[in-house]
């Protein structure tokens, strides 16, 4: 390994296999050195391909697996084709080098005293999430039945990192807008449905989509229920450095401020964003 | 820390009495209040870090979207947010304060009485070794760059800032003018004790499918390697304009790149979209200079100040 | 020639009386005299060419090295290398007269008087559809910058040049300048017909190696997408100041950045360095127009000019 | 093939090997559609990676060699890694697409009347030699041993084209600057020793190489030669239309003008350049 790796958080990785597992979507991993520090769900890397300057930013994606060995630390990214950034890492073939930092940002937390764990996930929000579930199976020893997912996306194809799901998750309700797979209908209508039956005393909620999805969300729950979600924005450092990537919330004192989606998030409180 | 050996060249560079390691210097607004890059890099590498703009009251900053990429470079509209000058004493010098390293406070007032305060503010605290006074900030709608791009306003603030304090004072110059020598000139007299140079271009970027801005702040400032060739020729010119040292940036990413500043003026650069990225290029930067100069048997980084042959 | 469909959408532009079948013109400087490209390009596709800079008198050029790249962008000091006036008309008009695409002239002087001189003699000759002048060439000693970055001499070299001909009078500004629009308003007060933006922005480049400027003049002008995000904000400044039309330019490589152009509130637009990297640019782009068009059902071009918001 | 493709000049070929023959020098062979026209000696094509925009502009390249067949036309370039463009060249693998403009420029012009026939190769000036050698030999019916080859290079490894060399011309002089292969001279030296046996009314003159090597020509033959010489200079567009690639020369009433290396050359009259 180069010196580069041996700053911390800052690492020169392998690709190990980039797939189009649905169209337009891929699932990359990457071999990193050990000492990648355990990722929190919820926690992000910056990815840029090694020498490479255009696009000029690095691309900011969520973790979505990882496991970890004696000698090598294997991270697994799941992402969509979104423009020029994300069409380049599509592109790249096992051995490839990408400059990679993290992880980076807050992680979901986890509060141990609640029953319903319920999970709502739009489009490749799932990544996240995904991290999540898993984690929760295995840290808090969570049966898979003790979860709800919600998953929603436009079309069936579109509807990645299910089956993966359903291997550590038995209660899945999926949803998609056109139909061609489970409910014809926004993945937050469905659990508006199911919302009578989790009592905020004892559910948990984590989101991660698109805005709108996030959005609307936050005027079902209205600040009821314990909620994080986790957000996105354009990034240029992706460490709290630039100020770039801002989020508007309220602060403690109930007054408008901006935090840092990349530092401060991307986790938030659901009721602490500002809609504006 | 490794020992210097005896035939290490020399990168140590003075600044109008400002004594630095060697003469890379993390840029304003683009390495936070050094915290934030604390576990990538090694502070005590650099020559320098100049801190975010700071005001006298903390400042929201604008509404998001901030930035947005361009082909080579960034556009940002941050618009100065800041924890203000009193946290920035109480929250952030404090963890400054442990590293070996050069800190200017870079500063920013909606008047020249603020410019002033702030000033004097930062003056009083341990810890702040220089001041660089932006009037050059294209994103926010009082003061800055209203104030660059006058050489008579320049002027002004530099001398109400140099009045209320003991600091070395740098003076920030915009790249939107006309001729930036005679704004260089003005802060010069006015008592500018160094120029740093380049802000940023103001430009924009357009969003064609909702035909609105990228930015909420419709324009911003343009940095990064796009903007470098500009950089360089304006260092080149005032360098050759004004006495006091010249700090050079825009668009810096490698030490081929801050030797190219150091060949056409510059005493000491600044490096600041590079680092978002990538975290360790400033201090990439440094071993890169010192290997240069090692190979080519340059004993001292001074030998190659604006030794440009045109 | 394909035959027109009823659903294609209408292209068709008119700049201050000249009518053009699309608003895509291919950039002074970088086309030659259109026969460069002649066998790479469909020139009756085009809106219109804007020939390389003329002046009375065939010019030299200086010295080479003349181009450098730089990241995303291009660095020139061609310094108006052409063949003069008199032998563009005997052996470069002939050749474009043949094209059904609007022949713009692009020109050159060193004082007024030449100005006007040029104006005169393309004046007379059939074939040449509008003049466009520059006054912001950064590469030249004497004329270029220095008229383009004075509203009074902008003006005056406005005034004689409309007072010299009766084609339309393109007034092509630098981006090197405090504030455009004063210069964008200076010239339109003076009769300018048309404004074109951005010419290029001055920079350098350096060979660490020699330590000497890459360029033998030493500066020389940016273009490229480097530099689109200052052009695309220049061409929204001036679009909201003047009442006659913009013509728009600076790093224009696909429909979608011309489009954006557009939004900007540029009727027409150019294309230059985009040329070098890919002869079927200006084509592609023209192509890339219709299909926006067809996609987003908009009957004409013209609804989209200015529908930035803000 | 594209649409690209249909337009006269413009290609985009595809990379079917891109091999290291010497550290640092690479040989590409690219596929092209048959209507690539039969380049002249001496010509070049610009050529970028398609769709890459890291470094900006298209780089020239000497035609080394080229064979046409019924569906396609394959062409031979050969390079030294210089700088970034070149760089990122001999990263291609197999199945790579370039975007590729030419023949362009002029060829060497053969004179037919002239026995002797000497070229002059400095480092990778070898790459347009070789297929006027080539060419010679094919069109011109020339026997291997009618020619002569001065070959310089810095050092053995960096004799490049050779052994191809070999096979269409016997007789070959090698010169190196550190003497690891052949005579330990400047090129120029070597062919200066035997110039007295060249009479300037039968002899042809090709050259092609660094700067420096065509200006000590120049010294040598001083005008009473008819000598070609292939230039080099950096270029943006390729095709004459940006002026930003020229060369000082003698104009027919003697004046200093600028040349256009792409358009009007790469291949000059010797006698033409003003060395200032
Ligand atoms: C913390 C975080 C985690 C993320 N995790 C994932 C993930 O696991 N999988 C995944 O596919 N995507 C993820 N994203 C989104 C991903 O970063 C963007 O899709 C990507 O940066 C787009 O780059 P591009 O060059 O392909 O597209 P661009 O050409 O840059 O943009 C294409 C479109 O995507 C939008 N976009 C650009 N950057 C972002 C961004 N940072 N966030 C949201 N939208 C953006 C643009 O506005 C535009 O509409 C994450 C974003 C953040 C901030
Ligand atoms: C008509 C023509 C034919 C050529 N044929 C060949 C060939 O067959 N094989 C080959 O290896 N090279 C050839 N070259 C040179 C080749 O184009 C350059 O080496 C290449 O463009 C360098 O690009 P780069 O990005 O790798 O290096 P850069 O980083 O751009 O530059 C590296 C070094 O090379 C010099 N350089 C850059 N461009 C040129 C140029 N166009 N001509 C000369 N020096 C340059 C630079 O000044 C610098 O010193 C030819 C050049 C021309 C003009
Ligand atoms: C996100 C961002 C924020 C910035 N904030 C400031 C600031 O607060 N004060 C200041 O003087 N310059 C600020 N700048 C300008 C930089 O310090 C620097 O002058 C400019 O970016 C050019 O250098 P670069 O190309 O190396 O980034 C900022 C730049 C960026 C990209
Ligand atoms: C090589 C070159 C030569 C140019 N010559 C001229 C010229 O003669 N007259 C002129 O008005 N502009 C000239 N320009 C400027 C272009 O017309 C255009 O304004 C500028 O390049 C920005 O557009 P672009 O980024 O699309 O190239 C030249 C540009 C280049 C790159
Ligand atoms: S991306 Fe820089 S602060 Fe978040
Ligand atoms: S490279 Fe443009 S004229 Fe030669």
């Amino acid at each position: 390994m180069t010196e580069k790796a041996m700053a911390r958080n800052i690492y020169l990785g392998e690709v190990s296999r980039n797939e189009e597992v649905r169209p337009d979507f891929f699932l990359m991993k990457i071999r990193l050195p050990a000492q990648f520090e355990r990722p929190l769900p919820g926690q992000f890397v910056m990815v840029r391909v090694a020498g490479l300057q255009d696009p000029f930013l690095s691309r900011p994606l969520s973790i979505y697996a990882c496991k970890q060995g004696p000698r090598f630390c294997t991270i697994e990214l799941l992402y969509r084709v979104a423009g020029k950034g994300t069409r380049i890492l599509a592109g790249l073939i096992p051995g490839s080098q990408v400059e990679l930092s993290g992880p980076l940002g807050t992680g979901y937390r986890v509060d141990r005293t609640k029953k319903n764990i319920v999970l709502i996930a739009g489009g490749i929000g799932i990544a996240p999430l995904s991290l999540l579930v898993r984690e929760l199976r295995r840290r808090s020893c969570r049966a898979a039945d003790a979860m709800t997912v919600y998953l929603g996306a436009r079309t069936e194809t579109a509807l990645v990192g299910l089956d993966a799901l359903r291997q550590s998750c038995s209660r899945i309700i999926v949803c998609t807008d056109d139909g061609t797979l489970g409910e014809k209908a926004p993945v937050t209508k469905a659990f508006q449905r199911d919302l009578p039956k989790y009592n905020p005393a004892d559910t948990a909620l984590y989101a991660c989509g698109p805005k709108p999805m996030i959005r609307s969300l936050a005027g079902l729950l209205n600040d009821q229920y314990f909620c994080q979600v986790s957000l996105e924005e354009r990034m240029a450092c992706g460490v709290g450095a630039c100020a770039g990537c801002v989020v508007a919330v309220k602060d403690a004192s109930g007054n408008k401020a901006y935090r840092r989606v990349c530092a401060d998030g991307p986790v938030f409180e659901l009721k602490d964003i500002l809609w504006e | 820390m490794k020992k210097k050996s005896k035939t290490d060249p020399a990168l140590a560079v003075d600044i109008a009495g400002l004594k630095m390691k060697n003469p890379v210097i993390t840029a304003s607004g683009t390495f936070g209040y050094g915290e934030e890059y604390a576990e990538y890099v090694n502070l005590n590498q650099l020559g320098g870090i100049v801190v975010k703009g700071l005001s006298l009251k903390p400042r929201l900053g604008n509404p998001p979207p901030r930035i947005m990429e361009t082909t080579g470079g960034l556009l940002n509209a941050v618009g100065l947010q800041n924890v203000g000058v009193a946290a920035f004493l109480a929250e952030k010098l404090p963890f400054l304060r442990r590293y070996d390293v050069a800190v200017i406070a870079n500063i920013y007032g909606e008047s020249y009485a603020e410019y002033a305060r702030v000033a004097e503010k930062l003056s009083a605290a341990p810890g702040v070794h220089a001041l660089e006074v932006n009037v050059s900030c294209p994103n926010v709608k009082q003061g800055g760059l209203s104030f660059g791009a006058n050489p008579k306003a320049a002027a002004e603030v530099t001398r109400r800032v140099k009045a209320a304090t003991d600091l070395p004072v740098w003076v920030k110059l915009t790249p939107n003018v006309t001729d930036i020598t005679v704004i260089a000139r003005a802060v010069e007299q006015a008592g500018a004790d160094a120029v740093s140079l380049i802000n940023t271009l103001t430009g924009m970027a357009i969003d064609l499918r909702t035909r609105r801005p990228h930015l909420k702040n419709v324009t911003g400032g343009l940095s990064g390697p796009a903007i470098k060739p500009v950089a360089l020729r304006m260092v080149w010119q005032v360098a050759q304009s004004v006495a006091v040292p010249v700090i050079g940036m825009g668009g810096i990413l490698t030490a081929e790149d801050a030797l190219e500043f150091m060949v056409a003026g510059a005493k000491a650069v600044q490096v600041g979209t590079a680092n978002f990225i990538n975290p360790l290029a400033a201090e990439e930067i440094v071993q890169g200079m010192r290997l240069y100069l090692k190979h080519h048997k340059i004993k001292n980084i001074a030998e190659i100040v604006g030794t440009l042959q045109v």
